[in-house]
């Protein structure tokens, strides 16, 4: 059972990575790397929604929505998503304002990173339990905050590269999470 | 806008200012469309709706088909929003839009889930994602709830329409690329009969795979982006000169 | 679902007023990147107010001369966008004081009101003085005065303030 | 303006660092040659004139000083290393596009030597491998054990003119490292797999000695100081320790360090790839962690993945890494307490 | 404080009606809709099967006649598939049989294979895999013929000793430099052919006995 | 025997010191112009002290400290100030500096000298006495040694190092002075160790000049003390005050800190020799010794009088030789391309290296950074010259920080080592410069924003003032009008109209310039100057009321 938890946040970190391999939660991923620091602050904020959100999106999905009503998860789940990102913003800003100040500007972007959607969805539509649609979010948003954070350090190493002025920019970034991606279809079939 | 009005007589004025209005509202729609097509296209330039835009651009019937459909969802909220920003307290506002693009959202994938059910299958988890898609609650947010219900519904369109066009491109690119085709899928659209009109580019073309996978589209939407820069550079080049 | 709106409202709504979010200090950290030099070279009353307008949205990064790439640069980089070159029609000049010739002011005091940053010292019907290390080189005293007795000069380097050239060679510089 | 120092160092230059590299490469080309046949010098040949080419290209559109650029010798470095890394009697157009990859995609649109993240080898290598699996996976046997040894006319043959006379079958056989991947996936144990013929007493026939002649460029590569010892010690000692670990565990499952040591791309890697100055880390701690990680993900990659090999893609899943790497592993600074830490976020 | 609830309760009483208002447009085009969307998936299930039944052969609707069947090693997979029987006139005339190749390269393949009532094949198709694109996915229709090759095959037709791939020295064909990937579907036609045998009597019931 | 410790990297370029110690150190002869700069010590120039026209004598002030910071400037011989006006000095840039300029008139005079028993002195006193005498440091920082002779907080300094490493190539006016001068250095080294009341007093000496090592240590011997003489091995730059202090105890001097913080103290030898020499004769810095080297006739060391064009050193060596090609102030290491030869030596020159094409080629092209490491493994200060280039380069300056730009001491090792020839130092150099002036740059814009806002606070309460005032004459007139109401609208009228022309007058005279109060004293001084000028130009004019504008 342990073994096959830990399958699975691997996999979901590593393997499936969730922008990579996934393609999900790119705005945020080209938006919030330009700085290392930034990405650090976004990552932390969005695992914490992310897991929530998956957790959340299960309970929903299981005692809530049932076979039947399965034409409302979209609607449910962002409606839950938007409140939890507003609680937990609350709820930093309550115990720990200095946590606050940190997360704080990060967490309205949440809600339209279409990962934060995307895992519950895919956590449901995989018929995952509990704990493992807990992981399942846990180990996609680790994965983001991964490849967010490494992106982040290489960006700004990039910035300071003498780079064909028509790819400057987004566009080398581009070329570079690409470059990343194929990188990381190293993992594939790693987890079958 | 007419300072000088006053010097003239004033039907001559009013004609003129009609004019002027007629002149200023279509400078003000093609600003619209330029700015959605071109200046602030959101694939290339706001870098929004990336996910969709990569995840999906791996053909150009794919790259149609989702570009159609979020056009769809983007006009329709939009101009839903534009109708019902009064109505909407500001705190929650967000939330609100998000349920309205959501339910929009539903409605379509309800719809091509009954009328073209194959290419559901094909982009499956990206039609509930054109919920979170970033650009349309992007316009939402920055446009319709500001302006006119015909505005709101022209920008979306626009974006939305801007948004196609690279998908459609890049799709292109990718599966000529990739496979060595164009067009091919069309059967999950007009059923197996349109699997014929799918064009091979080049006989014993190998594929070059690594342009349907995950990094060609990323590298694809690079090139596209420095093909836009450099298009703009060599513009800004010639209006100096 | 009903149910779920109805709480979630509630809860969204009282977080809401409970929680507004207060003014941002970004308009601080923008004004303390801009010269101020107050020439409203960017068409606004001065920096601040570009500031604000810059932290508004409704004002682009790229529109202050005396900043010069480099502020822009540093613009960009507090606002995490893009950096771009300087706007249509603006163009950085070197840095320059102002100069009154004395033999010809007539000590209207119209200079030291326009001067925005106190850098012009003297009395009524006194002839006026420019303080150099005080002038910002803005340039707005030059129009008010009656008898054009104000001219800008060129601030050339002396030791103290000679800076090491940027190193080229047959490799080109980063940005250029 | 140029300043002081006006003395110049010790008698070294950036084409000179390059042209020992090439040189150490030669063992290991010359034991290639031996075991394999010509084809290797026909895929140096071609990935060599691919390679500069196409910088040449870049360099001229971009309007560099080209000799000066050109001379440098990175691009030959970059193409030599693309060959050894692939099968060689291949179609042309496979170096091509590699080189292509590696110089244009991976190098120049990064601002060309000194600037790139990724190495320009290796993704021209992944490029090709999830592009053309097909051909990534067609290796010449080793001549000895070949149906039929391919002479310099079969090579030209081979590559330019597609398959001819020869089946592919005749001339290539799975990989050591394939072959044994397959048949531990159809159940068979590492002892049985290891006893047939393709197996010499290292690794695989030809290629164990391949590996060796890598291994003494190597040495030669830090008796130059090209390199340090960090980066192959750690790349060396973590692919062996995994494997070795594996290897406890379930010794019929899973190879011995010497086998994972000798076979594939790990010696090259270690010693060429791995150290690759642009790409690698750059702090001494930096490059134990970065090469640990390499060696580590390629046992992984080998053991699970899906790929035969996982020097490549490790390599250039800790290059993606390594700026990160960087920030946290500064030397500590004479005079400082602290090594070198960002700021908080 | 009560300004704060009494602003809590409005936007409260906005969002709900919002939700109300969503839940009940989603509802009426879910209601719309679902006929047509269950009439689509079961036509696309349809299509699949009938590509490994003999056109025409049969006149009731596998999909909707569809049985499960126990978990079995012989179908390899994890959870228990799924068996589509056609018959003509209420009398069997085959049978449609989930089955999975758990070894190919990239994981599980998984195959329908329909068999004709005397143990023949009519058709065998990959619905999902994992395989290398470009190397091992010439088993989907769709790139290649290659999944023709099982159709007239039964057990022992081939031989016992010739149902491999031609490299391991039977007689079904690979495509060089991908040889994983064909051994495991043949590997598991055989497989289910084997259990089609044990269940014939099961498989081949008529319609009354199975409902 | 002290142990050893070893610093980080470093290089061995090639010395050449032997080309410059086959002969002793020689007097320059005398010039007939000086030109000796007011700035020749880092912190505040001196403020000149004499006019054109005045008659100098050697050894008299022309140059007074000015702040805290400084030191004097006097005269190297005697003669006629024929300017006081900017000349070009040796200084990277080649620009301009304010120098007096002194024609000598062959007598070379000297004032009174009268020796200064500094053993009875209160300390501060004698370090007055030390700046006004002009001593800095001649290691090459010229930083004015009397604040580096005060002992601290700690009330004493442990250990006295002299610095007589002399690491840099070319250069030997060190080793000279310590063959043929040991003893006055020792002098001044033991004045040194009573202001600093050091525990122990260390030489440290390169292996590579055993001569000097001999003479200091038969000078200890001879006159009984305890000094070491330390030899440390040869490795540039084992003379940098960080690497000699680690060198010798072991102790890292901290970042952006000074030795003494780890209870050390660093002098160059030439320091110590001046300061004995400046207190036994009471003989002001006027001359030093300067290494000419090169492609000139005969190498040699000078003891040259601070002034002195550097042409007429060059000439006194001999001349140039056929096909030189510029000169280097200082070493090859860290010295710079002299811009012009009319410019004097200063205390900070140390030596004059005439250039030839052979041994100093021009720098190969260089070519792109391969981070190759070869640069960090020779720097000194264990820094990552790569990166800091990286982001000099794209002048990323706040990144150049973060990897602790001002952390190097740029002495140019990593320059020296890289294979691709970039001329890494270059960019640092660039680096720096352009964040102090963007510090400065940032000081007067915060200034500028200060008095903006006062400018608007001023003119906000001035508009206010003016109304209230405004507003109590109309009431008073209103008051007026009817307290005499003969004609109450005429009154009425008259009222309005003498508000207007008050209101005019108000208008164009209101505006007095309150924005003189916070003036720091240059500007003080700019203004005092102006108000002299002014006063200047309108002596003879009438108009004496503007008083009354005045608050
Ligand atoms: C602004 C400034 C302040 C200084 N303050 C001190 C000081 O308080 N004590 C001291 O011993 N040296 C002081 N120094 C001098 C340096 O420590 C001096 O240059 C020297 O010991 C280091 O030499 P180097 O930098 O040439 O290696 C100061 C230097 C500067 C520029
Ligand atoms: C990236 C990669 C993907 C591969 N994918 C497959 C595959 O999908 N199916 C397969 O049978 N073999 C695949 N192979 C090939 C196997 O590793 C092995 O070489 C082959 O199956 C043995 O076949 P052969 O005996 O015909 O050489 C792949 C190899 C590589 C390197
Ligand atoms: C790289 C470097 C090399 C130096 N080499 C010497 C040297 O060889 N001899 C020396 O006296 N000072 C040398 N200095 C200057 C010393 O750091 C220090 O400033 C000096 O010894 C302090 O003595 P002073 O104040 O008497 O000049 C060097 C400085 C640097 C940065
Ligand atoms: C020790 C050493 C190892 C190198 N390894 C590689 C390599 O693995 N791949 C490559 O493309 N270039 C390699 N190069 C060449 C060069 O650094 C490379 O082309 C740059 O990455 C291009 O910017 C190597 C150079 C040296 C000196
Ligand atoms: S242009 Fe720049 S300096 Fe001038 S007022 Fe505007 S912000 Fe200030
Ligand atoms: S003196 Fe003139 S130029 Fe200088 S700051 Fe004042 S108004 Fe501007
Ligand atoms: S020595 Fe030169 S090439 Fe090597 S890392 Fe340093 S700067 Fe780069
Ligand atoms: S110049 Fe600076 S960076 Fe270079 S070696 Fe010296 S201290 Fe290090
Ligand atoms: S579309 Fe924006 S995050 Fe996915």
């Amino acid at each position: 059972m342990m073994q096959d938890y830990l399958l699975l946040l691997i996999g979901t970190v590593f393997v499936n990575n969730i922008v990579m391999s996934k393609i999900l939660g790119l705005c945020p991923f080209m938006g919030v790397s330009r700085k290392l620091e930034t990405s650090l602050g976004m990552g932390a904020a969005t695992t914490f929604v992310l897991t929530l959100a998956s957790g959340a999106a299960y309970i929903i999905d299981t005692y809530l929505l049932g076979p039947e009503l399965h034409y409302l998860r979209t609607l449910s789940f962002i409606v839950t998503i938007a409140a939890i990102v507003g609680f937990t913003e609350m709820f930093i800003r309550k115990t720990s304002p200095v946590l606050f100040r940190v997360l704080g500007i990060y967490l309205p972007l949440i809600t339209t990173n279409c990962a934060v959607l995307g895992i519950p969805l895919l956590t449901v539509m995989e018929g995952h339990n509990f704990v493992e649609s807990l992981l399942f979010g846990l180990g996609g948003a680790l994965g983001f905050t991964l490849v967010l954070v490494l992106f982040a350090a290489m960006r700004e190493r990039l910035e300071a590269a003498d780079i064909p002025v028509t790819f400057r920019g987004t566009s080398i970034a581009m070329v570079t999470a690409g470059l990343m991606s194929l990188a990381f279809m190293g993992f594939s079939g790693l987890i079958k | 806008m007419s300072t000088q009005a006053h010097e003239v007589p004033a039907e001559v004025a009013a004609g003129e200012a009609g004019l002027q209005a007629l002149g200023d509202r279509w400078a003000e729609l093609r600003e619209i469309l330029h700015n959605g097509l071109w200046k602030q296209n959101p694939g290339i330039v706001q870098l929004l709706g990336l996910c969709p835009l990569l995840a999906i651009s791996n053909t150009v019937v794919n790259s149609l088909s989702l570009g159609l459909a979020t056009t769809l969802v983007m006009a329709i909220s939009s101009g839903s929003v534009s109708v019902l920003r009064n109505y909407i307290p500001q705190p929650i506002r967000i939330p609100v839009f998000v349920l309205i693009i959501a339910a929009l959202v539903t409605v379509v994938q309800l719809f091509m889930n009954a009328y073209v059910h194959p290419l559901y299958l094909v982009l499956g988890v990206f039609i509930p994602l054109i919920t979170t898609n970033c650009i349309v609650l992007a316009r939402v947010e920055a446009f319709a709830s500001k302006r006119s219900t015909a505005h709101a519904v022209l920008d979306a369109s626009a974006m939305g329409i801007g948004l196609t066009l690279v998908l459609v491109v890049l799709g292109g690119l990718r599966e000529a690329v990739g496979k060595g085709t164009l067009l091919s899928g069309l059967d999950l659209v007009f059923g197996p009969a349109a699997a014929a009109w799918t064009v091979h580019l080049a006989p014993g073309y190998q594929g070059f795979l690594l342009a349907i996978l995950p990094p060609g589209a990323f590298i694809g939407l690079g090139l596209l982006i420095a093909m836009k820069n450099w298009l703009d550079l060599r513009a800004a080049k010639e209006q100096r000169a | 679902m009903a149910a779920g709106g109805l709480t979630l409202g509630a809860v969204l709504g009282w977080a809401s007023v409970r929680y507004r979010v207060q003014e941002d200090p970004l308009v601080e950290k923008i004004d303390a990147i801009l010269p101020q030099t107050q020439c409203g070279q960017c068409g606004f009353a001065g920096c601040k107010p570009y500031a604000e307008a810059i932290a508004k949205g409704e004002a682009d990064i790229n529109r202050c001369p005396p900043g010069g790439e480099d502020g822009i640069r540093r613009l960009a980089d507090l606002l995490g966008v893009e950096a771009k070159s300087l706007g249509e029609g603006l163009e950085h000049k070197p840095k320059s004081v102002a100069v009154i010739d004395e033999d010809l002011c007539i000590g209207c005091t119209l200079c030291i009101q326009a001067c925005p940053v106190d850098a012009i010292v003297g009395a009524a019907k006194q002839m006026h003085t420019i303080v150099a290390d005080r002038c910002t080189g803005c340039e707005l005293c030059l129009p008010p005065c009656p008898v054009e007795c104000i001219h800008m000069e060129v601030i050339h380097e002396d030791i103290t303030t000679w800076k090491w050239r940027y190193p080229v060679y047959s490799i080109r510089p980063v940005r250029e | 303006m140029t300043g002081a120092p006006f003395s110049l160092g010790p008698r070294n230059s950036t084409p000179r660092v390059m042209l020992k590299v090439l040189a150490a490469l030669v063992p290991g080309i010359v034991a290639h040659y031996w075991f394999f046949g010509p084809g290797i010098v026909v895929s140096l040949l071609l990935t060599s004139l691919a390679a500069v080419g196409f910088e040449a290209f870049v360099l001229l559109m971009r309007n560099q000083p080209v000799r000066l650029h050109l001379t440098d010798g990175s691009a030959l470095v970059t193409a030599w290393l693309l060959a050894l890394s692939l099968p060689t009697l291949a179609p042309w157009w496979l170096y091509v596009a590699g080189s292509f990859f590696a110089i244009v995609v991976a190098k120049h649109l990064y601002g060309g030597l000194g600037q790139n993240v990724f190495n320009p080898a290796m993704v021209g290598y992944a490029a090709l491998i999830v592009s053309f699996p097909l051909y990534m996976t067609q290796w010449p046997a080793p001549l000895e054990l070949a149906v039929h040894a391919p002479g310099w006319a079969d090579a030209f043959d081979l590559v330019f003119a597609g398959q001819g006379a020869l089946s592919p079958d005749a001339y290539t056989s799975a990989t050591p490292l394939d072959s044994l991947k397959t048949q531990i996936l159809a159940g068979r144990t590492v002892e049985a797999v290891l006893g047939q013929p393709i197996y010499g007493l290292l690794g695989g026939v030809g290629g164990e000695w391949v590996a060796l002649a890598f291994l003494a460029g190597g040495a030669a590569l830090l008796a130059m100081r090209l390199t340090t010892w960090h980066i192959p010690l750690a790349f060396l000692a973590a692919v062996a320790l995994s494997a070795g670990a594996l290897h406890l565990i379930d010794p019929a499952r899973h190879a011995g360090p010497l086998f994972h040591l000798m076979t594939g791309g790990v010696m090259l890697g270690a010693f060429f790839i791995a150290t690759d100055p642009v790409t690698a880390s750059t702090t001494p701690l930096g490059k134990l962690v970065y090469a640990g990680g390499a060696g580590l993900l390629t046992v992984v990659i080998r053991t699970w993945g899906g790929f035969p090999d996982g020097v490549a893609f490790a390599v250039l899943l800790m290059n993606m890494c390594v700026p990160f790497i960087d920030d946290y592993t500064q030397p500590r600074v004479f005079g400082k307490t602290a090594r070198l830490r960002r700021r908080a976020p | 404080m009560t300004a704060v609830l009494r602003a809590a309760l409005g936007t409260a009483l906005a969002l709900l009606v919002f939700s109300v208002a969503g839940t009940v447009l989603l509802s009426g085009t879910y209601a719309l809709t679902r006929g047509t969307i269950e009439r689509s998936e079961q036509a696309e299930k349809l299509q699949l099967i009938a590509q490994a039944l003999p056109a025409g052969a049969y006149d009731n609707n596998p999909v909707a006649d569809a049985f499960d069947l126990a978990r079995d090693p012989l179908l390899g997979g994890r959870l228990p598939g799924q068996a589509y029987p056609a018959r003509k006139a209420g009398q069997p005339v085959g049978v449609v049989l989930e089955a999975v190749a758990p070894d190919g390269y990239g994981g599980e393949i998984r195959l329908i294979v329909g068999i004709l009532a005397d143990g023949r094949v009519i058709g065998v198709r990959v619905t999902a895999h994992k395989e290398t694109p470009g190397l091992g996915d010439y088993i989907d229709i769709k790139k290649h013929p290659w999944i023709r090759q099982f159709e007239g095959t039964r057990l022992g037709e081939p031989p016992a000793e010739l149902w491999k791939v031609r490299k391991d020295g039977g007689r079904f064909d690979y495509l060089a430099g991908a040889t994983i990937t064909p051994r495991a579907v043949v590997k598991a036609v055989r497989k289910a052919l084997e259990y089609f045998e044990q269940h014939k009597a099961a498989l081949l019931a008529t319609q009354e006995e199975t409902t | 025997m002290r142990r050893l410790h070893s610093f980080n990297g470093g290089a061995h370029p090639a010395e050449h010191k032997a080309e410059s110690t086959a002969r002793p150190i020689a007097a320059a002869p005398l010039v007939p112009l000086y030109v000796v700069p007011l700035r020749q010590h880092i912190g505040t120039p001196a403020l000149p002290l004499v006019r054109a026209g005045d008659r100098v004598l050697r050894g008299q002030a022309i140059g007074q400290a000015e702040g805290y910071v400084s030191a004097s400037v006097h005269a190297p011989t005697s003669g006629r100030v024929v300017a006081v006006e900017m000349r070009p000095v040796a200084h990277p840039s080649g620009l301009a500096d304010l120098c007096v300029v002194i024609e000598a008139d062959g007598e070379d005079r000297a004032i009174d000298l009268q020796p200064l028993d500094w053993r009875g002195m209160e300390p501060s006193h004698l370090r007055n006495l030390i700046r006004d005498l002009g001593l800095v440091g001649l290691g090459g920082a010229v930083f004015p040694s009397f604040i580096k002779l005060n002992p601290g907080e700690a009330g004493r300094v442990e250990t006295l190092i002299l610095n007589g490493a002399e690491c840099e190539p070319w250069i030997t006016s060190d080793d000279l002075l310590m063959r043929e001068r040991a003893r006055e250095i020792l002098k001044g080294a033991e004045i040194m160790q009573a202001m600093l009341h050091a525990g122990e007093v260390v030489i440290g000496i390169e292996d590579n000049k055993p001569e000097a090592i001999a003479a200091m240590q038969a000078a200890v011997r001879e006159m009984g003390l305890g000094y070491e003489v330390a030899v440390v091995p040869t490795r540039y730059p084992s003379g940098g005050a960080k690497q000699l202090t680690y060198l010798l105890t072991g102790r890292e001097t901290p970042s952006r800190g000074h030795a003494v913080e780890v209870g050390v103290q660093v002098f160059n030898v030439g320091t110590a020799y001046g300061l004995h020499h400046a207190l036994a004769e009471g003989r002001p810095l006027i001359s030093r010794v300067v290494t000419v080297t090169g492609h000139v006739a005969s190498p040699q060391n000078f003891e040259v009088r601070l002034g002195t064009p550097i042409e007429d050193l060059i000439r006194a060596a001999g001349g140039e030789l056929e096909g030189a090609t510029g000169e280097i102030i200082g070493g090859p290491m860290m010295g710079f391309d002299l811009q012009d030869r009319a410019a004097p030596v200063t205390k900070a020159v140390n030596c004059v290296i005439v250039k030839d094409a052979q041994r100093f080629p021009p720098p190969p092209a260089p070519r792109a950074c391969i981070r190759c490491g070869e640069c960090a493994r020779a720097c000194p200060a264990r820094l990552q010259p790569f990166e800091l280039y990286w982001y000099a380069r794209a002048r990323d300056f706040g990144k150049t920080q973060l990897f602790s730009l001002f952390d190097c001491i740029e002495c140019g090792c990593c320059s020296h080592v890289c294979p691709s020839h970039i001329s890494l130092v270059d960019f640092f150099r660039y680096a720096k410069s352009e964040i102090w002036a963007r510090e400065r740059e940032k000081e007067a814009a915060d200034a500028a924003r200060r008095r903006h806002e006062f400018h608007v606070w001023r003119l906000e309460r001035e508009k206010q003032e003016k109304a209230e005032r405004l507003a109590r004459k109309a009431v008073a007139q209103v008051k007026e009008a009817e307290a005499a109401p003969v004609d109450a609208e005429a009154a009425r009228k008259k009222a309005i109209l003498q508000a207007a022309i008050e209101r005019a007058k108000q208008a164009r005279e209101g505006v007095t310039p309150r924005n003189v109060d916070h003036l720091t004293p240059e500007q003080q001084h700019q203004v005092e100057e102006a108000d002299a000028r002014r006063a200047r130009l309108h002596a003879g004019a009438e108009d004496q009321k503007e008083t009354e504008n005045q608050p």
